[in-house]
Formats: C-alpha cells, structure tokens, sequence
C-alpha cells in the first residue's frame, strides 16, 4: 500500500506539472500593434491588474482599456528615453478582485519583469499585492483603490491618482453642510472597505461641523431590502441620508425610500454615480446626488478627446475609471522621461516629484504616494441622468485629508 | 504491513519523491516563473486546510460547509497579535499553536450544542457558523475597533526566527530563496507533517471510531463508542487545522481582510475532499494540488476566446465555477468515492448499511 | 463487587409508548448469570423494542433497569455497552467501509485508552495497545470462524459472515451480557447448526446471552428460559417445555382464541 | 408607533417572500428528507425569466395584466422543468446513498444553476422597467402599497390551497403516505417516484411564482439572488417545522418579522454595540436556536434528530 501511494503521488505531482506546463504555452494576449523592431528600439512592459472576469470584470476591463488606449498613444508619438526609441507593451492580468489571486497575479507581473503596474482595482487586491511590488522595486499606481491604508503602509513604491475616502469623504461632508444646509443626517453604508471607508469619513467631518447624526446604519453589498433600516431612519426625520455603497443597493434605496414617504435628500460617493443607479432607480433617482473625484469628464481638460477616443476604440463608454488607469500610465511614462531611464530603480524617485496635467486633471503626489487634493464634482440625477451641480475645490491647504 | 521484498524500491521512491519537492520551486521557477512557485504555496497552504475538512467529513462523515471560518479565525489571530493593530509583535511559534488552539476552541463551541442534529441540518448550521464568523469579523470595528472591518489588517509581521525573515530574499551555496521559496519549504514542512498526523489519526483508535460513526452512528454508539465526543474531537482536530493554515496564511501575505474568507472558500475546499476522494488522504492531497492549479490554468481560456472567437464567450471565473458545480454532481453520481478512492471506500456507496430515511427499529 | 446471586440483568416494569401507540406495557424480565435467556414473540410483539430500551436506543416511558447491581436506566448507549452490554441487530448494522479486522477493532473502542496525541506521536504505549488491539480482533474473528475473512469489506461478506461478524464485534467490547437480534434470520441449516454451537461456546467462556429467535427449534433448543411478548405484554415466562405448553402463548401464535 | 406598525408591515411582506419560497424546501424535505440546496437558485431562475418577458413584453406595448400573465406562467413552466429534471437526473439515482451524497450534488447543483444563470443573464443586476405606479395606502401609519398586500394575501392563498390539496386530493394522500413511509406507500400501490416528481413540480412553481414576487417588488434580479434567500426560507420552513406546510408561512412571516424589528431596533437595545450590521445573521442565530431548542420547529410533530 505504502509504495502505491508514493508511486500515485509521484505521478499526481507530474500530472500537476504538466497541467501548469499546457497553461504555459497557451500564448499570452495577442499584442494589438506588431510593428518590426529597429535595432534601437527599448521594450518597455507595463502590468495592467484587475478584475477581468467575475462580477466586477466590467470595471476591471474599463480600466485595461484605459491603460491599453495609454500605451498606443504612448507608442504612436514615438518617445526616447535615455536617446532610445522605446515600444510600450501592456501585460495584462486578471486578478478576480480576489486578494489571493491579487498576490499571485503580482508575482506574475514581477516574474514579467514590467516596469510599473497599473493596479489594482479593490483596496482588498492593492494591499496585498503592493507588497510584493515593493519587494520587486516595481512603482504601482491604483487607479482606483481608495482605502486609506494602501498608500500607508511605508511603502515607497506604492501611488494613487484617484482620491482615497478620506479626501472624498469629507468633501461631501462640506458641500452638505455648507451647500445643502442639512441640520440633521443618516448615515448607511454597505459593510465593505470603500463604502464603510467613505460613510465613515463622511460621518466623521459632518460631526464636527454642527450637524446632527440622526442614524447610523448598515446593509451589505449583497442586500436588497433596506426598508427596515429605512423605516428606522424614517422615525428620526433626518434632511439627507448619505450611503456610501455601490449602485445595485444605491438605485432600490432610492426607490424604497419613496414608498415609505421619506422625503429627505439622498447623496452617495462615486461607487452610485453611474446610469445603472438611474435605471435601479426609476423616477426615485430624481433629485439623487453623488460625488465623483476631478472635475465632469467632459470638462476634464482632455477629457472630450479622451471619451471620444474610447469610443471609437472600444465601442462602448468609459465606465468609471479608464481615464485614471490612462492617465497612470502616462504617469510613469512622464516620470521615465524626466529620469532619462526605463528602469524602476531610476524612474522611481521621479513619480513621487511628478506634476502631470491628465485627463482628470493636475497630477502631483504627497510624500505618501496619495493624490494631492484635487477637485470633486457634485452630481445630481434630473430628467433621468446625472448632470454636474457643483465643483468643489480643494480645501486650502493642499495634501491630504481631514486626518481622523 | 508491506511484503519484505519491496524495501529497497520502496525507499528508492520515497527518496525520489522528497528530492522532487526540495527542488520543485526552483525547477518550477525555472520553467514556469516565481508566480507558480507562490501558486505552489498557496496548494500546500490547501493541502492543509483539506487535509483539516478531510478529518470532518471524510473521516467522521460530518458535513461542515462554514469551514472557512476556523482559518478565518487562525488569520486573524495571528494578524492582530502580529501587526501594528494594536501594536504588539508576538512571535509566530506562540502566535500558531495559539491560532490553532482558538480555532479548536471555536469549533468545540460550534460543535457542542450542534453535532447532535443530523446531517443535514448539521450542513446547514456549519454554513451559517461560517456567515456569522464573517460577519463579525467584518463588524468588530465599532464600537470599538477590533477586526479593523471589512480595511482589513495590512502589515501583518512575516514568519521568522532570530533575524532571520521569511520575508526576504537570501542566498545560500549559490540558490537564491526568495520568500515564496522561503514560505514554499515551511509550507512544505507543515503540510507533509499534515499529512503524517491525517494517516497516523487514520489507523489508530480514534479514526477508526470517526469512520465507524460516518458507517453507522447508531452501531457505533452500541459498541461503547461516546459519539459526541468522538464527534466534537473531529471538529476540534479539523478545525486545529484549519488554524494552523490561517495563521501561516496570515504572515504569508501580509494582509487579511474577510473577503477572504466567503462561504465559496468554503465550498472550495469541500471540493478538494470531494473531488480527491473522501477520507483518503492521497487523495484529498491530489484534489488540492488540481483544483488550486487548475483554475490557474483556467486563465487561459479567457485570452484564447479572445484570439479565437474574438470575443470572451465564457468568462474563465464562470467557467470554473460551472465546471466546479458539474464535477460535485458527476462525481456523486458516477464516482462517489473521488478520483482517487479510499481502499475502504472501493464499493459503491449505495450497498452501505446507512440507507437514507431509514428509520430507527421499533 | 455485587454479589453473584443477584440476577445480572433486571428489568421491572418497562412500559414504552409511541404516540397512541402503546409498544411495551409493564413488562419485566430478569436474567440470570450464564444462563441463554430467550426472548420470542410475534411480529411486532414488543421485543426489539425492550432490546432497545435495554441497550440504552430509547429511554423507558417508566420502570427500571438494573444490570450487575447498577441501574443503568436512562444511560447513554455507549455507557451501557461500556457498563457490558453488547448487541447485535436485526438488520445487520456493520461499518460497511472497514474491514472486518476493523469492525472488530472498533468494537475494542471502549476498553482501550489511545487519543489523538498517542496516535499522532505514535508513543510506545500507543503501538503496543494497537499490536493487542490487533491481535484480540484476530482471535475473536477466528474464534467466530472468520479468519479468512480479516482483511475483507464488511459489506462485501455474504450475510451468514456479515451475522457472525456482528457477534465478533460485540464480543470485542467485553460484554457481560451478549444480547443478539435474530441471529440466525436468514441463515441456511448447516449455517443454523454453527451458531448453536458459537453460542453455546460464547456461553460456555462465561457470557450471559439474551436471544430474540423466530427459529423456535433453535430457541427453545438453546434457551435455559423464555419469555413470550405479545401486544408490548409479556404473557408467559418459563423453561421452554412449559412455556410451549401455555395456552396463551398457543394462542397468540395461532392468533386468536380457539372456539 | 407608526414606525413599528411600519416595521411590521415591512416584516410581513419579506416574510411572505420567506414564507413562498420556505414552501418549497419544506415540501421536498417532508418527502425526501433532503435539504435542496438548488431551491433558492431556483427562485432566482423563476426571477430572471419574469423579468426577461417582462422586459420583453412592456418594450412591446403588451398590456401589463397579460405581460404579468406570461411572465408567470414562463417562469412557472421553466421552473418546473427545472426542477424535475434536477431531481430526475441529480437526486434520484442517490435516493438510496449515504445521505452526504445528495447534500453535495445539491451544492453542485446550486452551484451550477448560480453560474448558468450568470452566463445567460451576466452578472450584473437586471433592472425592471416600472410596469405598474405604486399605489399606496396608509395604515395605521404605515406605507403599504397595492403589491405588498398581494404579495402577502398570495402566500396566505398559496398555504391554504396547498393545505387543502395534500388533505383532500388523491395526490396529496399520496404525498403523506410517502412522507409517512416511502417505502410501504410504495407497497401500497403508490408510484412514489411520481410523488416525489410531482413535489418538486409543486415547490419549483410556486418558487417561481415568489421569483416574479421578488422581481416586481425589488425591481431588480441577480443571479446570486437566490442564495441568500434560500438559506433564509431555509431557516424559516425549520423555525415553522420542517415537513409543515403551514409551519413553512408562519415561520417565514415570524423570521420577516423577527429581521425587520431587530435592524429597526436593535440598535437602540444594546446602545450601539449591535446594529443592522448583524442583520443577515440573525436568521442563521434563530436557526441555532430553534435546532437546539426545539428541533421540531414551531409546529412540527418530529423530532429533529431523529435517525
């Protein structure tokens, strides 16, 4: 017995070998532009990560195609750095929002030897996964985590250019005590890192600014029946219910909000600012309103030219954050430029010094690797879309939030 | 146990064997790259935490479906005893007996007042023993701020000894360890003695009291055998493994959040058990290796849709998870026993003495 | 140490009732040290019903138990095999998956000690308890004459084994009082004629037997004495020539009064 | 109080949801003794059907009473082939296995409905066009419109017929007498097969009938949307007594009831130590409690241990 289970492990560990051989020789993403290399020419590889497949790929490919639209842009004007020609590549990795998956994804772009990343989507994939870029020396932009803690854990290699929840969140705060004039308001947020992050962020700078928390209550990011919470919020008569949360549960609140006659104003982070609330939502989303890093797209200073950009290559509309993933890039590419090096361990000290004007607006970071504070854009639902209502400007100042 | 004879080949392989692991990441890096390596970690770290769910429902019959949850309790024990969370750095040769201890202790809980119902509503029960775990884990950050919610615990202290460090690369007669081959032989070391303590608990008295209760928990109880407690002894072995796994798991990636621990982690190590083969332990061994690389391998798919349709027809997560369903029902209705059964477990199941519905003689 | 004239078993006044059902009505039995107790009746008189109150599977609506001096009512049925009651049942109940070798290990559960240290650290202790544990299952299986069999699926055995192996596992528990269910249903003759003679063995080294038996021949040839059940009552109680001479129990067989 | 009267409104109606769908696995577990795991995901397949004839229809200009007619009877249809073929295929060949084996070809089973679901629908939420205005009344202070009354007088007509086929037809004595004993009811002359058959048709449709339920009430459809519910219909077919057809309502309005008061509540209760936070394991607690307690359930006769 004891010789068969060696000789049936042996043979279960080449089968295990042979498996991970074939998924080896499957070829990579096809390269969309082939052109014959000149002898001069540097080959630059940049890491995309994010969710490709499951229930958040829809995000995730909206920002490959950001960075994949970046790189032919970058590759078409023809760069030199350090007097060579260089053809940007894009590695693209899916990395199922899931945070394991996120680690092994990362060693992946290490073992690619890509000279930045563009990634991840979820605060949950960046964390983990910005370690092992810090091992590898590799700089990572996110474009769209916005948990606090990625950018705080010492790391020098780790960047955002989206506003994390601590500069997003107050914000809100202030257009609705200042703007809205709210005496009193609930708060719900979804159990997950970016809406408990906002909802907290938001609740913590509303307090100190003379208005009354009525409720402070929570669902999941699964959950579609709030009329319990709802029914308790209705009992404190608040004049605004802030939700930090995502649109499938943003857009039915909504609508049961009007069923139970609660007549207080609705106001929610980015995660909501999207047509699909619009539609959850029906005539309920009227009046809605949601805040959403930079300024308008249409009036990000490329903003026109990048949508239309997009839509010509993909067919479809940016969904949220292709222009971040875009603008990353050209991040790196900016920073390469100036250190006159493709290699991370040169261009690296250049990203932290860079002042960038992107698609969504100025570039420059803090000694944190956080965006430096830029303008939020208050959006309200009319006549069944989301039209921009206010821009608010960064607080004097400058870098970084309300600390809590 | 073994003819005399075969001694000689019989060490032969065993050799073989150990050295093909001892050299396996590093053929691995040099074939396939250091992201196989990590993935080679992260199969051993499912070894155990299989190997743990094999002792509850391969050995004892005891279907557990939150079983996530005592690795989710190994990971966070070790992450907030070993973080800047409330800043105290315990060393992992307390922090791991202790994860286990609290997930055995967790399991002990579960199981006391549960591990009478029957089977069903045991699965049942286990399934939301897992959601509550989650649950709270992801709440414990108010009033006051435990778990840290659902940010997660980020700079959580890699495993090491003196000055030495998992986490970081060293160079020894000419190889280079880099932490994922760091982790990959302390994996290694814990999932082989994994595998000892499953075979050895197999044939000894207590196993064979586990599998006499999955047989018949009635006979089982007339033949002196205390089921409870022989039942909440299972629950406590595995959950002691799954405890062990979390706090490796923990210093491993520095970062726990409990998105990590959903009740589809669960299902997927039940998969492993059932797929490798219920209660063999080779078996199991094989259904974690395949079904960790398998959805790797997966990836694939989605690039060659591309290439090939033009489009992604079949997104490579559905794809795994539909194959993953397809397999628990095939496999229960063509080879109950897994795709490397049991010796015990050779028969079709359908002759067993246990036959459902079957009513206690009146 | 009770004292050897008691009766090893003592059930007084067992009623047991099943919704409107009424399964055992104030029956009492008492078997005596070495003796075969027989225990017959018609179908769904009542008697494995009295074996299960009597091997602890239901708890007696009233009445009590007493065995070798201890009242053992309402115990758990693994502290009454552990107190030394064994059984056997009357649609076989092994564990399928094991071998017959370890069928009859398990049955040596409650007089070993191992536990999940001794095992996983394989202490000395531990491997010379295994070897014992071993080599009694051996002995038992070939005393029941299932030697050849050791290393065989207990659910691959034809029926007459996978009966003589239920005898085998509960002797493994070392039981004072060997209670078995019908142990020759099914059985051929010749199959018939070795249980008489493993029985009268199994007495013989000292184990008291209580026997449940539609096989008249073999029950009233075994038996020292006989209770007849019938409608949960016991309606008749003596050596077997007598009690095949009670009109009660002629007419609960034949079903009916004779007019 | 206008709040509570509201919270109790609100309990009522996601309990006549709990309660529809708890009908199913009660059902098929009086019979089988089998928890089918899939029931939930076949609500969600019921769900999404409706609310692609829904959408389908009402871009066509279909009137709504007949786009509600056939989006009911499309769900019904394909559920109920759904669910049969699921036990033909999936339950039946293991009715005679160790109990282990169906559990986890149900998981299997649910699993691959789940991700069916998401290949045909995608993964996103399906928003339904508003077909009807919701007309609402006032209750005693409470908000309650036109389809939350019949979403509950649904479940109470559902129980009742249900109550009344299983005692007075030919079919439901064939139900009890398998529930009972299938084994004699098949010496009996009942074709248990058929039965067992004619179960899962019974739960599939009116889980169906709860899917359409879902879809005009919440607006929205997803293919994970079953899971969760299942387990909550799960917890109240237990909390009512499992087997019981009207344990199955009266524990699904009590398990409503019970969510809405405690996240409406419970906050307040422990001075913010809990909050609506706990509310989805409020169920899986009721559930530990009652299997321990009370294993039989509100109105169950069986034990629920038995072996």
């Amino acid at each position: 017995m004891h010789i068969h289970t060696v000789r049936h492990f042996a043979a279960a560990l080449i089968a295990a070998a042979l498996l991970a051989a074939c998924g080896k020789e499957a070829p990579p993403p096809a390269p969309k532009t082939e052109a014959p290399k000149p002898p001069e020419t540097l080959t630059v590889k940049i890491g995309s990560a994010s969710p490709l497949t499951g229930p958040q790929a829809h995000i995730g490919i909206d920002i490959r195609n950001g960075v994949q639209l970046a790189i032919e842009d970058a590759n078409a004007a023809n760069i030199d750095i350090g007097g060579k020609r260089v053809k940007f590549e894009m590695v693209a990795e899916d990395d199922e929002a899931n945070p394991t998956k996120a680690t092994t994804v990362a060693q992946k772009l290490a073992d690619a030897k890509v000279a930045a990343v563009v990634g991840h989507f979820n605060s949950g994939a960046s964390i983990p996964a910005s370690k092992i870029y810090s091992d590898a020396g590799i700089p990572q932009i996110s474009p769209s985590s916005t948990n606090p803690k990625y950018t705080q854990q010492g790391f020098k290699t780790t960047f955002r250019v989206v506003a994390h929840d601590d500069q997003q969140g107050p914000t809100l705060a202030r257009f609705a005590a200042r703007t809205l004039q709210v005496k009193s308001v609930a708060v719900i947020d979804d159990s997950t890192a970016y809406g408990q992050g906002l909802a907290d962020a938001f609740e913590n700078t509303i307090k100190t600014m003379d208005v009354k928390i009525a409720a402070r209550e929570h669902t999941t990011d699964k959950d579609t029946d709030f009329k319990a919470i709802l029914t308790k919020i209705k009992g404190r008569k608040p004049d605004l219910i802030m939700f930090g949360g995502i649109d499938p549960q943003a857009g039915p609140m909504v609508k049961q909000m009007k069923e139970l006659g609660i007549q207080a104003k609705f106001i929610g982070g980015d995660g909501m600012q999207t047509p699909n609330f619009i539609k959850l939502a029906g005539d309920a989303s009227d009046g809605a309103m949601a805040s959403i890093p930079g300024l308008p797209k249409d009036q990000m200073p490329g903003g026109k030219a990048f949508l239309e950009k997009y839509k010509a290559k993909f067919n479809q509309e940016v969904e949220l954050f292709a222009p971040m993933g875009y603008d990353a890039v050209m991040v790196f590419i900016d920073a390469m430029k100036r250190a006159g090096s493709a290699d991370p361990a040169k261009f690296l000290p250049e990203i932290g010094k860079t002042n960038y004007q992107g698609v969504i607006g100025p570039i420059a970071f803090d000694d944190k690797g956080d965006l430096k504070n830029g303008p939020i854009t208050i959006y309200v639902v009319k006549g069944g879309a989301w039209a921009p209502l206010e821009t608010v400007k960064p607080e004097a100042g400058g870098s970084a939030a309300a600390g809590k | 146990m073994i003819v005399a004879g075969n001694h000689p080949l019989r060490w032969t392989a065993w050799v073989a064997v150990a050295l093909l692991l001892l050299a396996a990441p590093f053929l691995v890096e040099a074939v396939l790259g250091r992201a196989w390596v990590r993935i080679a970690d992260v199969a051993l770290l499912f070894i155990m935490l299989a190997l743990g769910l094999n002792i509850v429902v391969g050995f004892a019959g005891l279907l557990d479906l939150g079983y996530i949850a005592f690795f989710a309790v190994g990971a966070y024990s070790y992450a907030l005893l070993a973080s800047p969370q409330f800043a105290v750095h315990w060393p992992f040769l307390v922090l791991l007996p202790l994860g286990a201890a609290a997930a055995a202790l967790f399991g002990i809980l579960l199981g006391g007042p549960t591990l009478r119902l029957r089977g069903d509503y045991l699965a049942i029960v286990t399934l939301g023993f897992g959601e509550i775990i989650r649950v709270f884990l992801n709440n414990l950050n108010r009033p006051v701020n435990i778990t840290n919610g659902p940010q997660g615990i980020t700079l959580i202290d890699p495993l090491q000894v003196g000055g030495f460090s998992l986490a970081q690369t060293h160079s020894v007669a000419g190889l280079t360890f880099s932490p994922v081959h760091n982790y990959y032989f302390v994996f290694l070391a814990c999932a082989v003695l994994s595998i000892v303590i499953s075979l050895r608990l197999e044939n000894s008295r207590i196993g064979r009291a586990w599998v006499a209760i999955r047989d018949d928990e009635l006979a089982a109880s007339a033949m002196g055998i205390n089921t409870r407690n022989i039942k909440l002894l299972a629950f406590a072995m595995g959950a002691t493994f799954g405890g062990v796994a979390g706090g490796l798991f923990a210093s491993f990636q520095g970062f726990v959040s409990p998105e990590s621990f959903h009740l589809i982690d669960s299902i997927m190590v039940l998969c492993m058990v059932v797929l490798g083969g219920m209660g063999n332990v080779a078996g199991v061994v094989l259904g974690a290796v395949l079904l960790t690389a398998l959805p790797e391998a997966l990836r694939y798919i989605g690039p060659l849709q591309q290439r090939w349709i033009g489009e992604v027809l079949v997104d490579p997560s559905d794809l795994r998870m539909l194959l993953f369903g397809l397999a628990l029902v095939l496999m229960m209705l063509f080879r109950p026993s897994g795709i490397w059964p049991a010796r015990r477990r050779t028969a079709v199941p359908a002759a067993a003495g246990a036959v459902e519905k079957s009513r206690a003689t009146r | 140490m009770p004292p050897v004239d008691t009766p090893l078993l003592a059930a007084t006044g067992i009623s047991k009732r099943f919704g409107g059902l009424a399964a055992l009505t104030n029956v009492s039995i008492t078997v005596q040290r070495g003796e075969i107790f027989g225990l017959i009746g018609p179908n769904g008189a009542g008697k494995t019903t009295l074996f299960n109150v009597l091997t602890g599977l239901y708890a007696a609506d009233a009445g009590e138990l007493t065995f070798d001096g201890r009242h053992i009512g309402g115990l758990k049925p693994y502290r009454i095999a552990q107190h030394g009651i064994a059984r056997t049942f009357q649609n076989i109940r092994l564990f399928g998956s094991m071998t017959s070798l370890e069928n009859v290990m398990v049955g040596q559960h409650a007089r070993t000690h191992a536990g999940v240290l001794g095992a996983v650290l394989r202490t000395r202790r531990t491997a010379a308890e295994e070897r014992a544990v071993t080599q009694r299952a051996h002995e038992l299986l070939d005393y029941c004459g299932l030697a050849a069999r050791a290393n065989a699926l207990a659910r691959d055995l034809p029926y007459g084994d996978q009966r003589r192996l239920e005898i085998a596992r509960a002797l493994a528990t070392e039981p004072k009082l060997l209670a078995l269910d019908e142990p020759a249903a099914g059985m051929n003759a010749t199959e018939t004629g070795a249980l008489q003679t493993l029985l009268e063995r199994i007495l013989a080294d000292g184990v008291t037997l209580l026997l449940i038996e539609h096989d008249m021949k073999l029950v009233m040839g075994l038996s020292h004495r006989v209770a007849v059940l019938d409608y949960g009552e016991k309606i008749s109680e003596g050596e077997p020539a007598a009690v095949q001479r009670d009109p009660k129990v002629i007419e609960a067989y034949l079903g009916g009064p004779l007019v | 109080m206008e709040i509570f009267a509201q919270q109790i409104v609100n309990g009522l109606v996601l309990g006549s949801i709990y309660a529809l769908v708890a009908l199913g696995y009660t059902m098929v577990y009086g019979i089988l003794g089998l928890i089918n795991f899939a029931h939930g995901d076949i609500t969600m397949i019921g769900a999404l059907v409706s609310l692609t004839i829904i959408q389908l229809l009402a871009a066509a200009g279909v009137p709504v009473p007949l786009v509600l007619m056939l989006a009911v009877s499309g769900a019904i249809i394909v559920c109920t082939i759904l669910g049969v073929s699921i036990e033909r295929v999936a339950y039946r060949p293991l009715r005679r296995a160790p109990r282990l084996a169906p559990l986890i070809t149900a998981i299997g089973v649910s699993i691959l409905l789940q991700y069916s679901a998401a290949l045909i629908w995608g993964k996103q939420y399906i928003s339904m066009p508003e077909i009807m205005a919701p007309a609402s009344v006032t209750l005693f202070g409470a908000q309650l419109t036109g389809l939350q009354v019949a979403i509950f007088t649904l479940a109470c007509l559902i129980m009742a017929g249900l109550l009344w086929f299983i005692k007075a037809s030919r079919m439901g004595r064939a139900m009890r007498a398998t529930e009972q004993n299938p084994d004699v009811a098949g010496l009996m002359g009942v074709n248990t097969d058929t039965v067992i058959a004619f179960t899962f048709v019974l739960g599939s449709a009116i889980g169906a009938i709860a899917g359409l339920m879902i879809v005009l009430y919440y607006g929205l459809g997803h293919y994970f949307m079953g899971f969760m519910l299942g387990l909550k219909a799960f917890t109240a077919a237990v909390l009512g007594g499992i087997g019981n057809v009207a344990g199955a309502v009266l524990g699904g309005l009590l398990l409503g009831i019970i969510e809405s008061l405690a996240a409406g509540y419970i906050g307040d209760l422990t001075g913010g130590v809990l909050g609506s936070n706990y509310r989805d394991i409020f169920a899986f607690l009721v559930l530990v409690l009652v299997l321990v307690l009370r294993p039989s359930g509100l109105l169950g006769q069986h034990s629920g241990d038995r072996a």
